[in-house]
């Protein structure tokens, strides 16, 4: 027995436990035909209710997961999920569109924050209550009375020739004499994606660092509306360009799941070595990163070797260096013959070999350890509460993986061990990073020797109109989500994938708190969100 | 004549220093297993920079434009005090190596200024790095420099080069004690790991390239220049003092060339030895940097009272 | 005390910055010297013999009061009151030299001491100059923007050029940089210290050169404070409306006076032997003793003790910086294809910069506060006003510092105390009644007959 | 220490040749050239990468010029911290219309003369996200551009090539 029936019986009065069989068409006004997301419960409460539930939730230790909305012509559909103990559930709720308010969870879970903004600032509804209702997502490419998400708003827009630089964002004031503002970004001085931080300092002490991110906003969201399922997933895959099997796999599942169709074992292996190696060549990268964020080359240059030897491997055996494209919906586009799988093996020896080598010269560095140790710390209780996921969160003892709590083929036919740390410091961050290596080389190993034979793809069934999906998968920063929905025509009516970024961002803010500012970089780079992931 | 060959020493000065840049930086690629660029590299930098036409911010004052003349001026005058390939010249009496240290802090005081000039706060932050760091390294510099001027009993390099070279080769521990400060002093003034990280692209990081992240063509070029040669001059000054072996002290054309031999040898030695330096540490935290001075002194205080209490002949 | 020497200099700040600035300028430059005068007289002239004990006081006051002097200056936002300070610094400087003067003078080694009485002497000398020029400088700001606090200044060398300018002098005078008069007699001053191989006693051997060291601590220091106080006053983005609004000086007499004490710093320190020659002639008088004519008079060298042991060239110097200076400028600028462009300062791509995105003074003297954190009594609250889900939000942060002399709550505040315990006892006294009154005076009377006879 | 030093010397120096690749080459990788860098300026290289709105998958590949396999600095190509020590802008993405004028910003903060490389699918074309409500689509759009790196994302070997096709040689 699970959390969600014992919740259901507790709290019976205001969620409607009839409610996860009701059709979504109902709502949206299509069809009347049930398709619910069949790994996940779905309970629509009223609107009133909506802060309620998240007060609730958070008596009974619920993490909130991912919030996203949607219009169906006259009302907006408001999702929440929540996770416990590895099941999940979508929170469902319906408003009126003349009059689009809902009671706001950001009250209550403090990562459900940035995503309320960026629901307001594509649809239009307002957080009653919201903590901190500035705009988020939306800077001044867009005028603040149009929504992007709704349907009479068209994708292309109405752009200005040139938008202009969204310089009046109200950012937290420090007061008193000599606080300054350091502003940096959104052109980082290194090779780094875009984002704006505001520091309120006095010298090198941060009082306070707020993030203002939306730069690399691409309308991920918008021109997803209307793709087919080969094409929606080429765009998953560049959602974020570090994640491409992540996102595409959580993508994939999302549409697989509301199409009916059921993968070949052989494809899901596959799509797990794929995965195993996406985060191995990106904690290589990491790795590399945060020693180059000490100037300490020697690291960088070894780690930055080695990820360049896994990144030809890929380009070899699966034809693309990051791995894009890979995996379609419906299995995976390429198979890997016997000569690659011995490859695949190889390459593995030689890693684990080489890493040994590196770790011992790197571990008796005691300079190394001085940078890193104590550094950026994040206490196990604010990264419990902003529901922390991945190598962030497992550096500061959340000890929760999807692979591992809610497991999916093909993880569920291995044993492995999810690497853990509770020091929460930027050393514990690196050393998990090792850890999460080490353990994703066995699982290759493991997913190499169990490799089923048979096909790698299926044929792909038309899933029917509002048929929906929700893939969970591990992505190399942690949880990835993805909630798809489909419109007639094996068409995408909504897509909204949520990045391991969007929660973790905001401990950046938390965990700088300690530390100078030169020390700024290094810890963000051991934390090392995706911007593009977050601001879609 | 005399005046002729200090000013060929200068020019000679100012015109390795570039090449000594290119060198360091292929020693420190052969270190990180990759090849390196051409050890005229630097040189091909500073005339591309020299070519380009430079962008000045709307905010900046005349300091701004006339700085990286004046840093460049002072550092250029700080080498002409310092002997290079020969001892006695004139150059070297028209100041001691107090006033090369007042030279520096010319240098820093304009560079400090420019980084505040526009009015960003990476300029400020750059300046307020610097202008710390460097009053810390001050007075340990000036510890090692008092030990090795009071075994000479004189502050003019040339004399104290040429007192050296007549002692012969003695194991001094306060010599040692100093050369070991003069080295930790000179890592963290021309803002070498673990001080500074001069290849870094974090903003936030910097101390010396935040001050000229404004800095655009030769004016940038000036600035990259006097910072090689500083690197240079702490190279020589460590190299001619505790090894002056090599230096001309006849102004023949054969000792000169011997004396150029010498120290384009000791210092490509010093700068293998500084690569290697460099990829054995991480950048400290900033505010290790206290610390680190703070043995640098100590090691300096050492020296002086090694040299009080074991050598002086009283 | 009237010199201002740590500890008891706390009248010091407090008195200058609500002078008038021509006042504060003269007690700067003139006021102090009294004090240093008298103690001149007092040891060198009226004491038959000086005690070398007598110097090593002088001189561990003097570093105490250098250092203590500038790291307070380093703290202080308002102009005058850093001016104050660091006068305090200078103060301190120019003990420690006397007292080296004196170490040596009982050491038998007079020329030296003339050496050291030379360096102090000429330092009292460019100290009135420059902190006059600082502060008739701070005093043309104050009337310009009715604006004291460095934190309210910036972008005035646009605003004030010619006061910018003599301003940069006296900074640069006052950070010993090479050129200027500052750094002639802090050269001397180590010249003088470096002379210690001489000293037979193995304390005053290890003595002094810390106390050397301890005076490039100060000058380093010196010189990062004025480069705080010039970069944040005249240069940037101006912080207020004063300072945006602020013009150049209409007064031409102000520019004119301003404009003469700069160039005396400047030609003092290029050609410093017109006023050796004149201290010179003190230390004759005063102790029968003058540094070697040949060494230190010649209009192009100065070389205190021998040339073989140190000697500098300002104008060979001068000219040298000039000559490389020149060659680049000229050479480099011949292009006129490459004049200067002039865009907007990199702001990271964001969109524009605000004043509010400087560094500040208390912002720029962080790193020293906290290296030297010892040195000051720090009171830094950071508070956050917490909003939101379980208190994760940030509505605004507040910030305050509070930096105090270790001198007050150690010296001042238990004397105070005491004086007024005392005062309320003497309180008791009066108790308004005139038979009282009556009585007391005729007990203090008997009292003095008693004591009379 | 010495275990630092024994991998260093064991791995040894792993850079690898690449050649000034020729006018076809060129054309086979995708690369298109329109203006190159004078001579005058072509012994030196400094780039200022600008994230125009990318997913990160051509940073990565960017990345991978600085590892020891690729070394671009050893031909005189580096990258620097400010675009006003810049010579050559890389940018990335389909220019993402809030990025607009930071993209803007940084070409006029770059000193002339000064090239725009556009790189990757995106930056060449748009890519996978075209033009939109959010997006500019190509960099050409908005600034001018001098050579075009076509893929998704660009190898390593194209980028390098790419930019030494930009060297008048």
């Amino acid at each position: 027995m699970n959390w969600t029936t014992i919740f259901l019986t507790q709290h019976v009065g205001w969620i409607d436990p009839e409610m996860p069989d009701k059709p979504i068409g109902d709502y949206i006004g299509g069809v009347a035909h049930h398709s619910p997301l069949n790994n996940v419960a779905v309970w629509q409460i009223e609107d009133k209710h909506w802060q309620q539930f998240a007060i609730t939730a958070v008596a009974e230790n619920l993490r909130w997961v991912a919030g996203w909305a949607e219009q169906a012509n006259e009302q907006f559909i408001v999702n929440a999920s929540f996770e416990k103990n590895g099941v999940y559930m979508v929170l469902r709720t319906a408003i009126n569109a003349s009059k689009p308010e809902l009671p706001s969870q950001a009250t209550v879970y403090p990562a459900a924050n940035r995503s309320e903004r960026h629901t307001q600032d594509m649809f239009g509804i307002h957080f009653i209550g919201h903590p901190d209702n500035r705009r988020w997502t939306r800077h001044q490419a867009w005028d603040k009375h149009q929504y992007p998400l709704r349907k009479d708003f068209p994708v292309q827009g109405e752009p200005a020739e040139i938008t202009p630089p969204d310089m009046h964002y109200d950012f937290v004031k420090g007061y008193g004499a000599g606080v300054y503002e350091i502003p940096v970004g959104p052109v980082h001085a290194g090779i780094i994606e875009p984002g704006h931080f505001r520091f309120q300092a006095v010298g090198e002490l941060i009082l306070n660092l707020e993030e203002r991110l939306g730069y690399v906003h691409k309308g991920i969201e918008k021109i997803a509306e209307g793709r087919t399922p080969e094409s929606l997933a080429r765009l998953a895959g560049r959602i974020s360009g570090d994640t491409t099997v992540g996102h595409c796999w959580a993508a994939c599942m999302a549409m697989e799941q509301a199409a009916g169709v059921e993968i070949p074992s052989r494809a899901a292996f596959i799509r797990g070595i794929l995965a195993e190696r996406e985060r191995i060549a990106n904690h290589l990268g990491d790795m590399g990163a945060i020693c180059n964020d000490v100037a300490f080359t020697f690291a960088q240059m070894q780690f930055t070797r080695l990820r360049e030897l896994w990144l030809r491997t890929h380009a070899s055996v699966f034809g693309h260096r990051l791995l894009m494209d890979v995996i379609i919906p419906t299995g995976v586009s390429r198979d890997v013959s016997e000569q690659s799988c011995e490859l695949l093996k190889k390459d593995s020896v030689m890693l684990r070999k080489e890493l040994a080598d590196i770790m011992t010269a790197i571990d008796l560095n005691s300079s190394l350890e001085d940078r890193l140790y104590t550094a950026g710390y994040l206490s196990p209780d604010i990264a419990a509460a902003f529901g922390t996921v991945g190598y962030v969160g497992r550096a500061s003892g959340q000890n929760f993986d999807v692979r591992r709590d809610a497991t999916y083929p093909p993880y569920d036919q291995v044993t492995f061990k999810v690497a853990l740390e509770d020091q929460g410091d930027i050393a514990s961050r690196f050393w998990v990073r090792h850890k999460e290596i080490n353990a994703s080389l066995k699982l290759i190993e493991q997913f190499i020797q169990l490799l089923p034979e048979g096909e790698i793809s299926t044929p792909w069934t038309t899933p029917t109109i509002d048929s929906e999906g929700l893939g969970i998968v591990d992505g190399f920063r942690g949880e990835i989500i993805s909630y798809v929905r489909f419109d007639t025509d094996n068409k995408i009516a909504r897509f909204y994938p949520r990045d391991p970024s969007i929660v973790n961002w905001p401990v950046l803010e938390k965990l700088v708190l300690n530390n100078i500012v030169p020390d700024f970089p290094v810890c963000n780079k051991s934390l090392n969100g995706s911007y593009s992931g977050n601001d879609l | 004549m005399n005046w002729l060959i200090a000013i060929l020493q200068t020019t000679l000065f100012v015109a390795l220093a570039p090449l000594l840049a290119g060198w360091l930086k292929r020693c420190k690629c052969y270190l990180q297993n990759r090849k390196a660029p051409s050890v005229l590299q630097p040189y091909r930098d500073l005339l591309k920079l020299t070519n380009k036409q430079p962008v000045v911010s709307e905010q900046a004052s005349w300091l701004f434009i006339k700085a990286p003349y004046i840093i460049f001026s002072a550092t250029i005058l700080a080498a002409s005090v310092v002997p290079l390939i020969a001892v006695d010249l004139p150059t070297s009496a028209s100041a001691d190596v107090i006033v090369m240290v007042g030279f520096f802090a010319f240098a820093r005081f304009f560079l400090a200024l420019a980084g505040l000039d526009v009015g960003t706060a990476f300029g400020g932050m750059g300046s307020s790095r610097e202008m710390t760091i460097s009053s810390l390294a001050e007075p340990a510099m000036l510890m090692a420099v008092f030990t090795i001027t009071m075994t000479a009993s004189t502050t003019n390099l040339s004399w104290a080069i040429s007192h050296v070279l007549e002692q012969g080769l003695v194991l001094r521990p306060s010599f040692v004690f100093a050369l070991f400060a003069l080295i930790l002093v000179a890592v963290a003034e021309t803002g070498r790991i673990p001080v500074d990280n001069p290849t870094t692209h974090l903003e936030l990081t910097m101390i010396h390239e935040a001050m000229i992240l404004e800095y655009s063509g030769r004016h940038l070029a000036l600035i990259e220049w006097a910072s090689q040669l500083k690197l240079m001059l702490y190279g020589v000054l460590i190299a001619n003092i505790f090894l002056p072996w090599g230096i001309a002290q006849s102004f023949t054309p054969q000792a000169l060339g011997y004396g150029l031999l010498a120290i384009i040898g000791k210092l490509a030695v010093l700068a293998i030895i500084l690569a290697i330096a460099e990829t054995l540490v991480a950048k400290m935290r900033l505010f290790r940097v206290q610390e680190y001075l703070g043995f640098a002194y100590l090691l300096g205080l050492l020296g002086m009272l090694s040299h009080i209490i074991l050598e002086a002949s009283r | 005390m009237k010199a201002g020497i740590v500890p008891i200099h706390v009248w010091l700040p407090e008195a200058h910055p609500v002078a008038p600035s021509h006042i504060s300028a003269l007690m700067s430059g003139v006021m102090l010297k009294v004090a240093l005068y008298g103690l001149i007289r007092f040891c060198f002239d009226l004491i038959d013999k000086v005690q070398w004990e007598w110097g090593v006081v002088l001189l561990i006051i003097g570093t105490v009061s250098a250092l203590g002097g500038i790291l307070y200056a380093m703290m202080q936002p308002n102009l005058k009151r850093l001016l104050a300070y660091s006068s305090v610094e200078n103060i301190g400087i120019i003990f420690m030299v006397l007292g080296l003067a004196m170490i040596f003078l009982d050491n038998g080694h007079p020329d030296l001491a003339a050496l050291g009485f030379l360096a102090a002497l000429f330092h009292a000398f460019n100290h009135a100059l420059f902190k006059n020029l600082l502060f008739l400088g701070a005093g043309m700001i104050q009337q310009q923007t009715h604006e004291l606090n460095i934190d309210m200044l910036g972008g005035l060398i646009k605003k004030m050029p010619q006061t910018s300018m003599v301003f940069l002098v006296g900074c640069m005078s006052i950070s010993s940089l090479p050129l200027f008069n500052g750094f002639v007699s802090e050269w001397l001053a180590f010249q003088t210290a470096l002379q210690v191989d001489v000293l037979d006693n193995g304390v005053l051997r290890s003595l002094i050169p810390v106390s050397a060291a301890a005076l490039a601590l100060t000058a380093a220091l010196a010189a990062a404070c004025f480069v705080k106080v010039f970069g944040l006053t005249f240069l940037g983005v101006p912080r207020s409306r004063h300072s945006e609004k602020a013009h150049e000086v209409k007064d031409k007499g102000m520019l004119a006076a301003t404009t003469l004490l700069a160039s005396l710093c400047f030609l003092v320190g290029i050609f410093p032997s017109v006023i050796i020659s004149l201290i010179n002639r003190v230390s004759s008088q005063l102790l029968a003793h003058t540094l070697p004519n040949e060494s230190v008079l010649s209009w192009l060298w100065i070389a205190p003790v021998s040339h073989e042991q140190a000697s500098y060239s300002p104008p060979l110097v001068l000219s040298g910086a000039l000559i490389a200076g020149c060659v680049c400028y000229w050479y480099l600028r011949r292009d006129p294809a490459k004049a200067i462009r002039i865009a907007p300062t990199w702001d990271c791509g964001f969109g524009g910069l605000t004043p509010r995105m400087q560094y500040t003074s208390s912002a720029f003297t962080m790193p020293i506060r906290r290296i030297f954190a010892k040195a000051w009594i720090i009171d830094e609250q950071v508070n956050k006003d917490m909003q939101g889900a379980m208190n994760q939000d940030v509505a605004a942060v507040h910030y305050a510092l509070h930096i105090q002399d270790h001198s007050w709550p150690w010296l001042y505040q238990p004397l105070e105390r005491e004086v007024n315990n005392l005062a309320k006892q003497v309180g008791r006294i009066q108790t308004g009644n005139i038979r009282t009154y009556l009585g007391y005076s005729f007990v203090t009377l008997l009292l003095l007959l008693w004591v009379i006879s | 220490m010495l275990s630092l030093f024994k991998k260093t010397l064991t791995t040894g120096i792993v850079t690898e040749k690449c050649k000034a690749p020729k006018d076809d080459e060129l054309e086979a990788l995708g690369i298109t050239i329109k203006r190159r860098i004078d001579k005058k300026f072509s012994g030196s290289i400094a780039i200022r990468a600008v994230d125009a709105g990318s997913c990160n998958g051509c940073e990565l590949e960017i990345h991978a010029l600085n590892n020891p396999f690729y070394d671009i600095e050893r031909f005189g190509i580096h990258f620097v911290a400010s675009p006003r020590h810049a010579d050559v802008l890389l940018v990335t993405g389909p220019v993402s219309r809030h990025m607009q004028t930071a993209l803007l910003r940084t070409y006029e903060a770059t000193p002339n003369p000064k090239w725009v490389v556009a790189v990757g699918d995106c930056a060449v074309c748009g890519g996978e996200f075209g033009q939109s409500y959010a997006c500019c689509g190509a960099v050409s759009n908005v600034i001018p551009v001098d050579v075009t790196i076509s893929g998704c994302p660009p190898t390593p070997l194209a980028l390098m090539k790419g930019l030494l096709g930009l060297l008048d040689r």
